[in-house]
């Protein structure tokens, strides 16, 4: 007996006679041939009390720095986004958080109401009328489009900007050599998507076409232009999107995309080290029946009231199996709660001052930064939340060093694009959040025009 | 009261968000931004205060049954007891407000958290090479699809076809499918274990893995495991383990001593995790040495001097990475802490206790005399969780197995899940999982065989059940014949 | 179902504690603490499982009523929004896990909270010195009746009797008589506000205070307000200003303006705190220049160089301690939370919407053509209050004011306070506070207007009302006739 | 408008219209004389986004030093006892967190029954067979059982012993100087109350006696003959307790006390810098109806079924007005939830070991820093969860600076007698949980060791 366990002794007994047995040992001695029984105790620790739980926790949490310990101007790909407090209660709430997938709609009005609302909010932001009600997080969810493409029009090559984010071209290539479809990446000029060879590289066997918006490098992306390349392909025009910059941008269902996916952090969840967060993915009509996951619908009971339940399931593994569009079970209706939660709290004007004041403070970001000796704009483009500079300090390594010398002043400054981009090996990603305020961007350009200056002057010291 | 949603509620602008002052020298904001890459209308979404916000969720999270208000025995998903340690440590913001990107020197702890978890995963699996990175169960059968895929190409083989029993999850073929091969099944024998004669008949070259659970879907420990092993490498093959029933066996028997390459876990089941209402979940695998190579990036290495990296490039063959970042970390968290809490000997104590309990329950409907009517589909004894046809029930009776689940929400218990595995008539598949008491699995056992004696009074009443939730049986056929599937917004 | 205790749950040996381990030599425990002064046999305590245990808890949780569920427009007791912003900030370590004896060089972040809490308060009573000490709104009654004893004590004097208003709050005249004194009641004039002619005849030198809350349980507003402090004032006695309806004036008017020398505040009412079921509350209180003397210590100074310090010996006359430590340091977290949010504005926002709903309420109300049968008792607009009288109703309806909350359950509303103020009869006290909306005032109304409706038809419907909730009415004449406060435990 | 308010301009004409005003000035206008009408906005700081509310409350808790920060053997009074996460998510419950007191029982059974089981808790602990639902804290629990005694018997002298925490003390002072009692403080002898000059106080005239267990000085005293002293006069025994303890201590009930109260911090709740927590009355039979503040009672209702109610309300403020036991109203209901979650969460074993353990960690710690040079017992009495010693450093100040020595080292090695005892001036109160492990001890006795040496070599100097 644990904690968690409350067989007593009685019980034992009892339970043992019930089932006419001698020993619980005696049930798996029963069904476990003993060639394949594991004949000693697992090597593992001992257990532990909870406040030595806690305790060991906390100081493996004392041992990460997270953005309550620095000034971080982190982004490429999560945001540092300030989490409404409503949002830790209601999810942590036993009715949200302890139930399973809403398989009894009778006692899962609440989940099931929430997937309806949630899909209203993101078809709202996408200009999408389809969306279904979240996948696990968003380069899976730009691979599980290269999927939905695959089933819709079995073409074998997948065109993709090198502006998408790495880790979703990672995957994207990881799902597409499973089922069977090439990638072909096109890359990026003056920050954005090559546009002609964004046109050279679409034709009649582009099962789909990927671009992000904005893209990797921060920069604004001609998404209706990128779209309209496509337009005479079979391709299905997939954008990844962050959504919070769509209290600005035109939204992809205005743009031409067939499928907008991205990730969801940024909508009332946690950083966590990465995860858990959701993905987003809304559609055009035409492929309602053809999205992965689960889809909450409306309906009525035997009385005639309104309710909600999980339809279209004949797309769905358990129904489906062997000819689902997706093999998704449980994927993340928690974290798209908080997403529902968070832009119902930003709320129509909100979410449109929020792009506002990113838009001022990601250009006042920039003009401060390459103001600075040694720092240049990598691109010119628009930018709404996150920008790329150049750092004159001889490559990657130079970038890291710089970063490491922000750090140890409690600034952490951004991205080395080194990390992933050869081409932009001086590169350093800047992301803003309505956390940062003008007082942090003012830190950020002293702590990195002293990082950039010192680690110039030991490079020279080095070289004389 | 109908329900109505957020989007009907509130007014023109109203609002809970306070927005941050510009404190920087402002800008022309159509130079900054051109008009053609703008929106040119806000996205419709909800204008209300924070009290109304708080409100109308609050009132319709409680139209939900949850774990903490009541049983849950819905077979295959473990719905066990979620401590609120690990909320609370996992809210902790050195590990909450943690960047994905922050660089390893300053992610230690993370990095040893995910490390140890790890090794823990890999002693109780019995396969030592362990990545965390899917996101749930089916993302790790991909993971594991894939990873097979890499092997038989590393030697230069191109297989087609991955054996799945007619008793395996829905998404053992879907993964299948979505990982390029072909789904070939194999029958289930008399025992409820795989029919080794069929399986040898379709073991040939051309098969890429077999996907297994064990204990299946049945709530069967297969007992020629070893043999299925040996037919299945013998051709080649890899064999792939669904930890769904990973809860029936910790600290009693191992899938790696059992023979197999592959396993998944699913944390939010044997390591308990809130399942929140259908995820986040977290589907980490674990492999044998020859399936290392092909592992997914980057790789948790740690140093001499006790430091720990993200080794970008850890895995030579890596298959790549199914995902962004390193993986669902804040489940990591919760599961850690439940490992911590419980160690070797409450792992096991899990096992058993979940093991007797099911048996117990199983025995308890035989005493209320329900095993005519609702018997165990395969054997005598079961593992963690037992399959019972409703089939009899149906004939006697005239109520359905989804009728008996609609009369149970009445009972003030989740139903346990229905018309799975398919290969049962009228299937219920019952995981009572070891945190209920023997005081529940009485008062369980007791309601069935109360609706049984009242359908045989009177079957309409089960047939239109349910009576007392939020909403009473609801038209799923219309819901999927014109969809509805957002609130229509007038302004 | 029977409600059924935790103490009737569980059994014997079942635990949800994990102890640590003896991890230091063991002596003999009958050495260190002999059997003489050990106990027996342990408390019977229950033994449950943590699954148990949350399960019980959360499943009486939802036999609640609350805040975040509808509607709770419960008179004198300000049930506005609790932000959760506040549950946040005061469960950061640094303020939950600060220890009261920790040194104040230690403790530099509370203390300068408490400090800027302070002059908030002082601002908006406009009386600059502020103790945070008192633990409820009555605990601040009884400091300032005691500091009024001190005051008088300190001339010399010793004054027997405190005048309190017959509209005013329990707790006053309790406090009066816990203080020493002897309550002298003052009438109520035709408009609800003080009979200046009783009070007149009433204040003599033996007079120590006059308790006064304006505005006051009537939600009257009194405008001879500053004859009434020339009056008390005149005869040497205090002004005392109890702050349970400060929701009506901040930022409009301030009880220092009106002539007040001590205030006590509700934070758990004006200043939005989670009333928890009943507790925590706080109830710091502020004075005038002439009653800084008697103040409690200690108290918090600020030095030349900006930081702060605990004074023991701050307040040289000090009445003393009220209790242990510095106050409820948590519910000073969360007002002062609350203060930074709003600000000037929207402290001055939420008193005017508070009267501005009132009045509203009352308007629908008279739409609804119930004033003839529920009329405001006094006057023709209201602060944020406003109380009808039910004897029109009762007399043509037949119905009580009880019996007309009773069937407000049933409509999904928290009735209001009923039969307070004690002046009025079958009295309907109703605060709908600030943080709801028109929407929700509307449903209110209809439904009260509903309930008559129903009631000219059938009043047996209401007399036996309530029908939906968890339980219905309850006999609370035979729970005090055999006192049962306990659960009986066999073993 | 502000984020919790909600009337939109169109809300706001409708309002004005259906009420008959033109504006809402005019309702303040109309209601409050000029002359006391605040003619400007108030002098507070301009309101916040929530970001920067949090922000700012951050940084105020970084500049306090809490029990995460240093190791600290502080007691006196309040203790850091793990807290265990389940009391966290069931009072963050809205249906617990947000509710008033139960007056409407039909929606109020949680509370209700809350309060039920609460009272059955502390009865147990206490070994009375009544409780009430709880008052403000500790002190002035103390304070109100002396306004029990003075409704009960009318006596005007108090006897206290010197044992009881000084802030009880100053409560019970302030409280009896309003209703007329006088105080007579009995000394304390080889760390215990002196039992002949307790006896000796006693008289016909005593309203009631007052000692704490264990007393200030950590020492447990022999109640049952402090008890016994008075049997023979009107007093009323009171018995300040710390319900910790209580698991091995015999309890109030087994020692003649008439009325135990305590501070009920130690059972679930968080420090808090000294609130709220809540203080626990307990009875005998025959103060039933003297008892201060709500009482849940348990009875049925219309249909018979098992329900609960605040009973005997012919003793509150509400109905009693200047007649009532005490003016106590709001209390600490949310609290006392803690503290029956917390009794249940140990359980029967749980309080007994918890309380065993604690006696083997306090007596290794009073034997590891006695051993120290320069430290010795204050007394020899038994002791449960604290003990004091004395520290050879030249008084009050000369143990302050030591305090802070060790704090400087992370260590908070406890609370300096002298603030309250002028006798115990070199006097150091340690007091342990089981949060502080047998490591902590030996940290404690290392920095404890190397403060007193080194204050004594700087005394040394000083001195020469």
């Amino acid at each position: 007996m644990s904690q968690y366990t409350a067989v007593t002794d009685a019980d034992l007994a009892e339970m043992l006679s019930a089932i006419g047995v001698g020993s619980v040992q005696e049930l798996f001695d029963r069904q476990i041939p003993a060639d394949v029984r594991l004949g000693r105790p697992l090597d593992l620790p001992e257990g532990m009390p909870e406040q030595d739980v806690y305790a060991h926790l906390r100081d493996l949490a004392a041992r990460n720095t997270g953005a309550e310990d620095e000034i971080t101007f982190l982004g490429a790909g999560m945001y540092d986004h300030y989490v409404p407090a409503v949002i830790d209660m209601l999810l942590g709430r036993s009715e949200f958080l302890t139930p399973y997938t809403p398989y009894q709609p009778e006692v899962s009005q609440g989940n099931l109401q929430v997937m309806f609302e949630y899909q209203t909010a993101i078809s709202e932001l996408t200009g999408l009328p389809v969306s279904n009600a979240s996948v696990y997080e968003g380069p899976s969810a730009v691979a599980s489009a290269g999927y939905l493409a695959r089933l819709a029009n079995g073409r074998p090559k997948f065109v993709v900007s090198r502006g998408l984010h790495p880790h979703s071209r990672e995957t994207l290539a990881t799902y597409a050599h499973g089922f069977g479809a090439e990638i072909v990446e096109v890359g990026l000029r003056d920050g954005v998507t090559d546009p002609e060879a964004w046109a050279a590289a679409i034709d009649g066997e582009t099962g789909a076409v990927f671009f992000a918006q904005p893209n990797f490098l921060g920069a604004v992306e001609d998404a209706e232009a990128l779209a309209a390349a496509a337009k005479d392909s079979p391709a299905v025009v997939v954008g990844q999107y962050d959504p919070i910059p769509l209290g600005v941008l035109k939204p992809p269902g205005e743009c031409g995309v067939d499928v907008a996916v991205g990730e969801g952090q940024t909508l009332g969840n946690r950083l966590d080290f990465g995860g858990p967060s959701f993905g987003f993915f809304a559609a055009t009509e035409a492929y309602l029946r053809r999205m992965p996951g689960r889809i909450a619908g409306e309906t009525v009971d035997a009385d005639g009231r309104r309710g909600f339940v999980l339809t279209l399931q004949t797309r769905e593994q358990h129904i489906r199996r062997e000819k689902a569009t997706s093999n998704i079970c449980t994927a993340q209706a928690l974290n798209a709660l908080a997403g529902v939660v968070y832009l119902t709290w930003l709320g129509r004007e909100g979410l449109v001052e929020l792009g506002e004041l990113l838009l001022q403070r990601t250009h006042h970001a920039r003009e401060r930064l390459t103001a600075l000796d040694g720092v240049t704009a990598l691109h010119d483009q628009p930018v709404v939340r996150e920008f790329a500079v150049a750092l004159d300090v001889g490559g990657t390594d130079g970038v890291r060093r710089v970063i490491a010398r922000c750090q140890e002043a409690g600034v952490n400054p951004g991205y080395a694009l080194g990390r992933d981009y050869e081409e932009y090996g001086d590169g350093l990603l800047v992301a803003l959040t309505e956390q940062r305020s003008a007082a942090d961007i003012d830190r950020l350009a002293e702590v990195l025009g002293a990082a950039v200056a010192a680690e110039r002057a030991d490079a020279e010291v080095a070289a004389s | 009261d109908r329900a109505t949603t957020i989007f009907e509620k509130g007014a023109a602008g109203r609002r809970a968000f306070v927005a941050p002052k510009l404190d920087v020298p402002e800008a022309d904001a159509d130079t900054l931004l051109p008009a053609h890459l703008r929106r040119s209308a806000p996205a419709r979404l909800p204008e209300v205060s924070e009290p109304e916000l708080v409100r109308h969720y609050v009132k319709i999270s409680r139209r939900n049954f949850d774990l903490d208000t009541g049983f849950y025995p819905l077979g295959s998903c473990t719905m066990k007891h979620n401590p609120r340690l690990h909320e609370r440590v996992a809210a902790l913001s050195g590990h909450s407000r943690l960047h994905p990107m922050q660089s390893p020197e300053h992610a230690q702890g993370a990095l040893e958290l995910m490390y140890n978890l790890e090794r823990a995963l890999g002693e109780v699996s019995g396969l030592p090479h362990v990545s965390l990175q899917p996101s749930a169960g089916s993302h790790g059968e991909l993971a594991g699809v894939l990873l097979t895929r890499a092997f038989h190409e590393d030697r230069g083989q191109q297989r087609h076809t991955v054996l799945t029993p007619d008793t395996s999850h829905g998404t053992n073929p879907a993964t299948v499918t979505m990982a390029g091969y072909t789904v070939v099944k194999v029958g289930t024998n008399v025992d409820g274990g795989v029919d080794l004669d069929d399986l040898r008949a379709k073991a040939d070259e051309d098969v890429a893995c077999l996907m297994l659970t064990n204990p299946n879907t049945l709530g069967v420990f297969d007992p020629n495991i070893t043999e299925i092993a040996r037919i299945v490498h013998d051709v080649g093959a890899t064999l792939y383990y669904d930890g769904a029933n990973l809860n029936a066996i910790m600290g009693k028997a191992r899938p790696g001593d059992m023979g197999f390459d592959i396993v998944h876990f699913n944390l939010h089941k044997s390591f308990t995790q809130p399942h929140g209402g259908g995820g986040p979940g977290s589907g980490p695998i674990a492999v044998s040495e020859r399936m290392r190579p092909y592992l997914m990036n980057p790789r948790i290495v740690r140093a001499q001097d006790g430091s720990f990296d993200l080794d970008e490039q850890g895995y030579e063959k890596s298959i790549g990475r199914l995902r962004g970042f390193q993986g669902n970390y804040g489940c990591f968290v919760r599961s850690y802490a439940y490992i911590c809490s419980l160690g070797a000997e409450g792992l096991r104590d899990a096992s058993e206790t979940a093991v007797l309990n099911a048996n117990y329950l199983l025995a308890k409907l035989r005493e209320h005399g329900v095993a005519d009517k609702l018997p165990l589909a395969f054997g005598e004894l079961c593992m963690h969780e037992f399959v019972l046809s409703g089939s009899p029930m149906k004939k006697d009776l005239g109520i359905k197995t989804l009728d008996l689940a609609k009369r149970l929400l009445d009972h003030g218990y989740h139903p346990p899940t229905v018309y799975f595995p398919l290969l049962v008539d009228e299937a219920l598949l019952v995981e009572p999982t070891e945190t209920e008491t023997k005081e529940t699995l009485d008062g369980f056992a007791a309601a069935i065989a109360a609706i049984l004696a009242e359908a045989a009074e009177d079957p309409a009443i089960a047939q239109n059940a349910p009576y007392t939730t939020p909403v009473r049986r609801l038209d799923e056929a219309a819901a999927a014949k014109t969809p509805r599937i957002r609130q229509p917004i007038e302004t």
